[in-house]
């Protein structure tokens, strides 16, 4: 009708957009970072457990396996009968609660993070492949899934364990194997509902093949719930690894790790109170860390969280 | 007139007895199986160049029809046979490959582009898929695209997100248009969107109708939207396709009491006609696909409906050239929108 | 609702199948009890006679066979441990352990639903860090830490409760809460994420607009809408709840089925360990089962079958 | 008060009303609580090697004959007892003794006992009793025990373990799982209860043949696994004893008023088991005196322990007989001679060793195996510590699966040198390996040799032979630890048992 | 015409969300005014701050949001000072509101019964079984058939048009004075939009309750309302009458509103269409909001805001275009273009 409409529609969309600079993605983070208390507080600690864990033999005073059984149990340095010598006290065999700490990062680290990787590899897996093609993959998982969730996980780790000893090695597999179920749940749920939206019905009529739209499409829109998960899942896991130490199977000496420390030192908690109490405190912080950071990451992988409501 | 043209040329896509049920219960153990008759047998034919719209209420089988056109889901009966050849048949590759030529756009922009993915990547996705460009060559057709449809080259590595409506929907036009497809199923592009931005996208379509050469079948419940862009309309309900007929002659002199009482219904926006306005207020809701009225479907709320219709179905019958109609009574002079013109 | 019923119950069957296998071949691997079973030298030919006799020297198929065949008829072997019908041990643990069991999760629910409607409510505030500690903690905290530092402040301390073992109700509210807190502390993170979400429906907007209480609106309109997930999740912690127990009835020394399964599987006593595995499927699958009837009884959109 | 009460809700007996409150005190001043550490195996008195067991069995059962200060014997169920030659002794039982179910006990019991035990080797006691040929009933109070050869120790053989008279006939009428539930046996003390991994409740038998010798109407043995649960039993009063306190509580448990911590000499002697097979660096005798100088017996004892364990060098310590007054309370200690050795023995650059070592097993156990660990990592062995949850240490232990070393705590429940140093004869030698004639000559002497005196002395010389060989290293005799409540009186016994018949009001 | 005092009367409301990202103003100095029996439309696209002005009268803003100034006024009282509870009493009593989304505008875990004669028992004081009854009542007035079936069926078991229809029924439960209806057919089809309207019409002769209609389709505008506010990104840019306004709209927004709106009894072979999108409330743009998109724009536009101003007896607009007196834009549009012809 108008002249001018032709003109209009082709008229690129440029000058319509009031954002004019975009963000580089580090400085998205940073603005997301320092906009959530709860997300600094989280990356500050759980860098600060990465560095300890890293440089473990600068950071530690002593030896974490110098015994001395000369001076036992000696109380954190504050307390009467505790000297500067050691900071945060002695174990029942004389050796430096604060080199057994900084110590104990690596391993504890090292379990929560692997295992929660190793779950997480085969729950992703299994439950896209569930959800994305159904029928008969869909009920064999689900129904492994069931089995596995009607098992208590205590005992297939005590039956692995006991089977294969318990090293590293083995801990870190049976408690990944022992956790993929919750992934998979979680992951084959929401492939269920995305694998109906829109999107993914776009990539198939364009001939997209199924791989490429259960990695492109489905894996990056599952992420942020599984980014959650693990994090809880790492804390989890560092829980557990106490459990199995309080029953023998946990880490060997003279690996250290939280978790063994908290259960041999659970024998002293009424006299000796720090052996037990520095670990947990340990895992305590480290545990809201991984939270808070979880929960922040879970924001920044969302494109979306820049603001705009959509 | 726009009949002639058609019958002088061979239908790009012909759709025959289609039929699209979904089951109820998948249970192991359950003896009868209820199923939703989504689509209950329809027959189309599409030719080259022109755009068939396809109205009708929420849930009467729309976006199923385009969604088995393009085998997104597998048809349980019926043809679907694009240029002469039946897409069922096809293998999956060969599918994937046929998919160059058949695209589609989708309804809501916010949930049809992959939030995570970057524009670039989106309207690069089919060309990557079908190995069509690489390299420098995939960019500059990606650019070319984005141009197309009236997006700045400078917004390529943003997300979705960071787009209105109109600008979202623009995306999934140019991704329907990367691989030069001859026909596009279009399933209710303009329906999400606001009023000032609808105008926009439907100009842009027929704008690439015109460039490309392209055949539309377009999916709306907004009868104005439909009547702007068609040339011929074919009216749903409940599975069927009741009355199909070319624009002028559907919405001038529509033959089906349903097609009326639609028509009818649309508010216009002109506070004179208020008054005066003649309507035909369809009483009662749409029944359940998964169990319709026995006879003609839409007897149940049909101001003419007799003994006759509560028992025979009726059928598509070309009562005018190129009007068909699926009605015992059509109705001779049917009170149409466009009379004045 | 029945035939939905029985499916779920057939459903059952390869659950079951699958996790008699499972545990049937990670006990095979895990070795022969004979030699457990006999004095310290005993020599081999009295271990060969008597793992013949065990019909241990079968084939690993011939063996899960022959188990099965008993199982179906619901005979699960006898415990060498006990020399006894291992079944009958299992089923003996089973009121303590549902005992247990029970108070912990209603511990649990009791602590989670406030908290969580609350820091939803006030979310941002004070309050909602203060209820996110806590459940960070709560989950943080290990059972025997926990367990044991309860003895010390409510038993020694202050002598509220008794220290240990099983008898009058006080008995019980300390391992509940050791082993109900992990749970509570979950589950206060979800209600607090539903009811965040649920708070912003159109129907809670319905709700206020209609001039409704704040608080009614909060608890009929909004928490019910939340239940679901609270309900799924209390199902899904039945096999924790019975199985896994262990650690706080090694602490509150309370005899009950998470000891007798570990000890089981250290001794290699297969019967009990299948039992107990069976028993607690069962529980596992009922409680899913209560589970749904309880979602239809919330939701009157789901239907079975 | 607090004592009272939390025992009176032990019996599910707690009541708002204080009448009632007070008749459950006055009921419970007559119930003795132990808390043990674990759960008691069976009833079957001959398939179970637990000394816990045996402690609880005790009250229900007698032997013929008891063990009476140093190395006597004294009879119990036997009247009278002789050895008539190499190979019969004699027995004359009490009159009028009578089972808990009114059946009196006849030689036929003692005969059904013994044989039973004698010939089923599926029994794990079974090894222990092979040696008796047969039992000969001379009359309702008479009987023969014939062994197979000459058996100096039988009567520390029949005075432990698998010896507690059976009631022949009331297990041959009502079956033997039966009796497995309910137990029927002569002793102070009758079943009334046993709720798995939580407790065994026996109530007094009055009719005890001994008469009236015990205060307590009631015992129960409380199971609490965890053992600062168990001494936060002691201390809120839940229970009278609390079984196996470790060093650091001991302060919690003497700083409390009405508690204090007893200790006793235990029969229990803590060693290093290594392996002499020639592919293990062990089968080396300086490797092997390397490990026993580099560990300091004492400080163990006295840091890790608090001074409650003595240093050894050999398993059969005093108490029992044809103990060496010389390996006991002295050990070897001298870091630079074990690196000499080593260097000698070809490992100057370092030796690795597996080690393991049960866990929650022993007093202290876990602390004890990282202190050896530390110990001879000084010396230049890096010993790989590795626990191992109970069975599976168990297993390893009687399948010989061990690797170069393994930490173990052997009791020794005949009081005889005998069942100590059999293990290191030709027949007992697989689970190390280590062969030596003319120890083995030495031991083949003394197992039937019937003249006392000369039979220690064989018994002295192969111990010294042992001591320098090392087979096994020898750490320390532990010490029996236990909390009590000041309100009774209680002594830990030598052999670990609880004679409940000793435990007195004060 | 002013004579009487109007039912609610809005003046310069401001409503702004205090996100993370900053301030939203969403709705910026917004007034206007409903007299007793009349219905009012307030149109305009997407974001443009319609719902939240509704929610704003209702007092309904959650937080991050907040009142930040300006007054309404009901029958003279400011609501915005009254308490929760003092809003407690009139919401759903003298004023009350239907939603856009009838699917999830109801509780779907209760019957329609209870949700109905929640409202009645709530500001009535009857018993349950008055409220029962008056719920059946309510149901069959708004044209449901079967109403004892349908008072304990659940939302889900209930078709669109219908649940719309029990939403109705509870904003109208209490017989309230106001009733404000955000969107209430955009979720329905044709045909059952055309019921919902006719029920509309119906009920509020017989109720003679003012009626303050939400929508952005100029049609449902048309058939139903006396006058019309058009508000663009959270300000009113054009109040008058219904004829008025479709007659001769004054602002370029409106016109552009209105003849992009696909005609269905006219047949174009393209679209007017208004360039550009609606501006995002954190990046509003200076002058006025329109102005980007705006083919009439000067430079004045760009930097000073209009005032809304009366060029008409009842017709109020905010342009600069009408600062010397009434233009007509279809006369000045094509002016423009002869001499850019020329
Ligand atoms: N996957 C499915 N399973 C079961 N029923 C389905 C499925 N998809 C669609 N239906 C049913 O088929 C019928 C037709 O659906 P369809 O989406 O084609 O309708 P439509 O005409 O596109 O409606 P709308 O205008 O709301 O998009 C509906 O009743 C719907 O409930
Ligand atoms: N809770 C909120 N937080 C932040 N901004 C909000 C919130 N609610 C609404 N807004 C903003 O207020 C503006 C107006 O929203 P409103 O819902 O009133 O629009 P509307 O005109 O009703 O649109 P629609 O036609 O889509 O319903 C929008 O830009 C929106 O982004
Ligand atoms: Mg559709
Ligand atoms: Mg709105």
């Amino acid at each position: 009708m108008s002249a001018n409409t032709t003109a209009q529609t082709e008229a690129p969309l440029e000058d319509e957009f009031e954002v004019s600079h975009k963000p580089k993605p580090l400085r998205r983070w940073m603005k997301l970072l320092l906009r959530s208390k709860t997300g600094t507080l989280g990356l500050i600690i759980v860098l600060t457990v990465c560095f300890t864990a890293l440089f473990a033999p600068l950071l530690a005073p002593y030896e974490p396996d110098g015994m001395n059984p000369a001076s036992i149990n000696v109380p954190p340095m504050w307390l009467e009968g505790g000297s500067s010598a050691h900071v945060l006290g002695t174990d029942s065999l004389g050796r430096d609660m604060l080199s057994r700490i900084i110590y104990g990062s690596q391993v504890s680290l090292l379990i929560g993070v692997l295992s929660v990787v190793v779950a997480g590899i085969i729950g992703l897996v299994l439950g896209i492949m569930a959800g994305y093609y159904g029928k008969w993959i869909d009920n064999i998982v689900m129904r492994t899934v069931d089995s596995f969730l009607a098992v208590p996980n205590i005992l297939l780790i005590l039956v692995v364990l006991g089977i294969f000893g318990s090293n590293l090695l083995t801990l870190i597999l049976v408690l990944g194997v022992t956790n993929w179920v919750i992934y998979a749940r979680l992951v084959r749920g929401e492939v269920l509902s995305l694998k109906e939206r829109d999107f993914v019905r776009a990539a198939k009529s364009i001939g997209t093949n199924d791989r490429t739209i259960m990695m492109k499409h489905i894996l990056p829109n599952v992420f942020s719930s599984f980014i959650v998960i693990s994090t809880l899942s790492v804390a989890t896991t560092i829980i557990i690894e106490a459990s199995l130490s309080f029953l023998g199977l946990g880490v060997q000496p003279p690996t250290i790790s939280w978790g063994y420390m908290l259960s041999t030192g659970r024998d002293y908690l009424a006299t000796s109170w720090w052996l037990a109490t520095f670990p947990g405190l340990a895992i305590t912080i480290t545990v809201l860390g991984i939270i808070f950071l979880g929960d922040w990451l879970r924001d920044v992988l969302d494109p979306r969280s820049q603001g705009r409501r959509s | 007139m726009s009949t002639n043209k058609n019958n002088s040329k061979q239908p790009i896509l012909e759709i025959k007895g289609l039929k699209k049920h979904f089951e109820l219960s998948s249970g192991w153990f359950s003896k009868e199986q209820k199923s939703v008759k989504a689509v209950d047998g329809i027959d189309l034919e599409v030719y080259p160049g022109e755009t068939l719209g396809i109205v009708g209420e929420s849930g009467c089988g729309k976006s199923t029809t385009g969604n088995t056109i393009l085998r997104l889901l597998e048809a349980t009966e019926g043809q679907i046979l694009f240029e002469g050849q039946d897409l069922a048949s096809l293998s999956k590759k060969e599918m994937r490959e046929k998919r160059k030529d058949i695209q589609m756009i989708f309804q809501d922009p916010f949930s049809s582009l992959n939030p995570r993915m970057k524009v670039f990547d989106i309207i690069a996705e089919p060309l990557r898929s079908h190995k069509v460009a690489t390299g420098d060559d995939l960019r500059k057709r990606v650019y070319e695209l984005m141009e197309t449809v009236g997006i700045s080259k400078s917004f390529d590595q943003r997300f979705p997100h960071e787009f209105s409506g109109g600008q979202r929907q623009r995306i999934g036009i140019a991704r329907a248009l990367a691989l030069k497809p001859k026909l596009i199923v279009c399933d209710e592009p303009v329906s999400a969107l606001d009023v000032s931005i609808q105008s926009q996208v439907l100009n842009l379509l027929s704008k690439l109708q015109k460039e490309f050469n392209l055949t539309y079948i377009f999916i709306a419940h907004g009868l104005p939207a439909i009547k702007h862009i068609s040339d011929r309309v074919a009216v749903m309900y409940l599975g069927k396709v009741v009355e199909l007929a070319d624009k002028e002659q559907l919405f001038s002199r529509p033959m089906h009491p349903y097609t009326e009482g639609l028509l009818s219904s649309v508010p216009v926006p002109d506070p004179h006609v208020r008054d005066t306005k003649e309507r035909i207020i369809l009483t009662g809701d749409l029944p359940s696909p998964a169990d319709p009225p026995s006879g003609c479907r839409f007897h149940t709320r049909c101001p003419y409906a007799d003994e006759l219709c509560k028992t025979k179905e009726p059928d598509l019958v070309e009562e005018r050239d190129g009007h068909h109609v699926m009605c015992h009574y059509p109705l001779k002079e049917g009170r149409g929108v466009l009379i004045e013109n | 609702m029945k035939r939905y019923l029985i499916r779920r119950v057939l459903q059952v069957i390869p659950v079951l199948l699958i996790i008699s296998f499972i545990v049937f071949s990670l006990v095979f691997l895990a070795g022969n009890p004979v030699a457990l079973m006999l004095p310290e030298d005993a020599s081999q030919e009295q271990i060969a006679a008597l793992t013949e006799s065990m019909g241990l020297n079968e084939p690993f198929y011939v063996q899960y066979g022959i188990f099965l065949g008993n199982a179906i008829q619901g005979d699960f072997g006898t415990s060498y441990r006990y020399n006894q019908d291992a079944m009958s041990i299992v089923l003996e643990r089973l009121p303590q352990t549902f005992e247990l069991a029970a108070v912990s999760m209603l511990f649990a629910t009791i602590i989670a639903i406030p908290l969580g409607i609350w820091s939803a409510a006030k979310q941002n505030t004070v309050i909602d860090v203060f209820a996110t500690g806590a459940s960070v903690l709560g989950k943080a905290m290990p059972n025997f830490w926990l367990g044991i530092m309860l003895i010390l402040l409510f038993s020694v301390n202050l002598s509220i409760f008794p220290v240990s073992g099983r008898g009058s109700f006080m008995h019980i509210i300390l391992p509940a809460i050791t082993l109900g807190t992990a749970i509570a502390a979950e589950m206060t993170r979800l209600i607090r994420s539903n009811m965040i979400e649920v708070m912003q429906q159109d129907y809670v907007r319905t709700a206020k607009s209609k001039g409704q209480k704040d608080s009614i609106v909060t608890y009929r309109h909004a928490f019910k809408n939340c239940l679901i997930p609270v309900v799924t999740i209390m199902a899904l912690q039945t096999s924790s709840l019975i199985g896994g127990a262990l650690v706080t009835e090694v602490v509150f020394a309370w005899p009950g089925m998470g000891q007798l399964l570990v000890q089981a599987v250290n001794a290699r006593d297969m019967a009990i360990v299948q039992a107990c595995v069976f028993v607690i499927a069962v529980a596992v699958i009922l409680m899913n089962l209560l589970a749904d009837i309880v979602y239809r009884l919330i939701d009157p959109r789901i239907k079975y079958d | 008060g607090d004592t009272d009460d939390t025992a009176a809700d032990e019996d599910g007996a707690a009541d708002g009303s204080d009448e009632e409150e007070e008749a459950a005190i006055e009921e419970d001043d007559n119930t003795l609580v132990i808390g043990t550490g674990t759960d008691m195996v069976t009833f079957d008195i001959h398939d179970h090697n637990a000394t816990n067991t045996e402690a609880i069995h005790v009250n229900m059962f007698n032997y013929l004959v008891r063990r009476d200060g140093d190395d006597g014997f004294e009879g119990d169920l036997a009247e009278s007892f002789e050895n008539v030659d190499d190979t019969t002794w004699h027995f004359t039982l009490h009159e009028g003794v009578t089972f808990h179910n009114g059946d009196e006990l006849t030689a036929e019991d003692v005969k059904y006992t013994f044989d039973r035990v004698a010939s089923d080797d599926t029994l794990m006691e079974h090894s222990n009793y092979r040696q008796i040929q047969e039992v000969n009933v001379l009359g309702d109070y008479e009987f023969e025990i014939i062994t197979d050869g000459p058996e100096p120790a039988l009567l520390n053989r029949i005075s432990r373990i698998g010896s507690g008279i059976l009631p022949a006939d009331y297990i041959e009428e009502e079956g033997w799982d039966h009796f497995l539930s309910n137990p029927v046996g002569t002793g102070p003390f009758q079943f009334a209860e046993w709720n798995r991994d939580e407790s065994i409740v026996l109530e007094r038998y009055d009719d005890y043949f001994g008469g009236d010798v015990t205060e307590w109407e009631e015992v129960v043995f409380r199971v609490i696994p965890e053992t600062s649960t168990r001494v936060n039993e002691l201390l809120t009063g839940g229970v009278h004893i609390a079984e196996n306190v470790p060093p650091a509580e001991w302060d919690r448990v003497n700083d409390n008023d009405g508690t204090s911590i007893i200790s006793g000499p235990s029969n229990r002697v803590m060693l290093l088991i290594l392996n002499q097979a020639e592919e293990y660096a062990t089968s080396d005798k300086r490797v092997r005196q390397a490990i026993d100088l580099a560990i300091d017996n004492e400080a163990i004892t006295e840091h890790l322990l608090g001074g409650e364990g003595t240093p050894v060098q050999s398993r059969v310590t005093p108490g029992n007989t044809g103990a060496h007054p010389d390996l006991f309370d002295s050990y070897n200690h001298d870091p630079d001679q074990a690196r000499e050795l080593l260097e000698e023995a070809g490992y100057g650059d370092g030796l690795e060793i597996t080690f393991n070592s049960p866990q929650g097993r022993y007093m202290m156990d876990s602390e004890v195996a990282e202190l050896i660990r530390g110990m001879l990592s000084e010396v230049g062995i890096t010993a790989n510590l590795e626990f191992l949850e109970w069975s599976n240490f168990a297993d390893m232990h009687a399948n010989n699966n061990n690797e170069e070393m393994y930490f173990l705590g052997l009791g020794n429940s005949m009081f005889d040198a005998a069942l100590g140093m059999d293990t290191f004869s030709a027949q007992g030698t697989a689970r190390t390996g280590y062969v030596n004639d003319e120890l083995d000559e030495l031991l083949q002497a003394a197992a039937v040799n019937m003249d006392a005196e000369e039979r220690e002395q064989q018994y002295h010389q192969a111990q010294e032979i042992v001591a320098e060989d090392l087979p096994y290293v020898f750490l320390y005799q532990a010490e029996s630890m236990a909390g009590v409540s000041d309100s009774i009186n209680y002594e830990i016994a030598f052999d670990e048992t609880i004679y409940v018949e000793n435990i007195e009001k004060n | 015409m002013e004579q009487e005092q109007p039912l609610l009367d809005v003046r310069d409301l401001k409503t702004y969300f205090h996100t993370e990202n900053g301030t939203v103003p969403s709705v910026d100095g917004v007034s206007f005014h409903i007299n007793k029996g009349e219905v009012v439309a307030i149109v305009g696209e997407s974001g443009c701050g319609k719902s939240v002005t509704s929610y704003s009268v209702m007092g309904l803003v959650s937080s991050p949001g907040k009142i930040e100034g300006g007054e309404i006024l009901l029958e003279g009282n400011d609501l915005t000072k009254y308490s929760n509870r003092q809003m407690r009493k009139l919401r759903g009593n003298e004023m009350s509101m239907i939603f856009q989304e009838p699917l999830t505008s109801l509780n779907p875990l209760f019957t329609v019964g209870f949700q109905i004669s929640e409202v009645i028992l709530l500001h009535q004081k009857v018993s349950k079984k008055e409220a029962k009854q008056k719920t059946i009542e309510m149901i069959d007035k708004v044209g449901i058939p079967n109403s004892k079936k349908i008072y304990s069926s659940f939302p889900h078991q209930l078709s669109g048009g219908m649940r719309q229809r029990i939403m109705i029924a509870i904003a109208l439960a209490c017989n309230p004075k106001l009733l404000i209806a955000d969107e209430p057919t955009t979720a329905l089809d044709v045909s059952i939009q055309a019921q919902i309207l006719e029920l509309m019409k119906k009920l509020r002769k017989e109720l003679d309750t003012s009626i303050l209609l939400i929508t952005h389709d100029l049609g449902v505008v048309a058939e139903m309302v006396d006058r019309v506010i058009v508000m663009y990104a959270g300000k009113v840019v054009e109040e008058g009458t219904v004829f008025e306004l479709f007659k001769d709209p004054k602002h370029p927004y409106t016109k552009g509103l209105m003849e992009s709106t696909p005609k269905i009894h006219e047949l174009k072979d393209e679209l007017y269409s208004i360039k550009g999108t609606v501006p995002t409330p954190m990046n509003m743009p200076s002058g006025c909001r329109f102005y980007p998109r705006c083919a009439f724009a000067t430079d004045k536009c760009r930097t000073e805001a209009p005032d809304i101003e009366e060029v008409k007896p009842g017709h109020r607009v905010s342009c600069w275009l009408h600062e010397d007196g009434e233009v007509n834009l279809h006369e000045y549009e094509q002016k423009q273009q002869q001499t850019a012809n020329s």
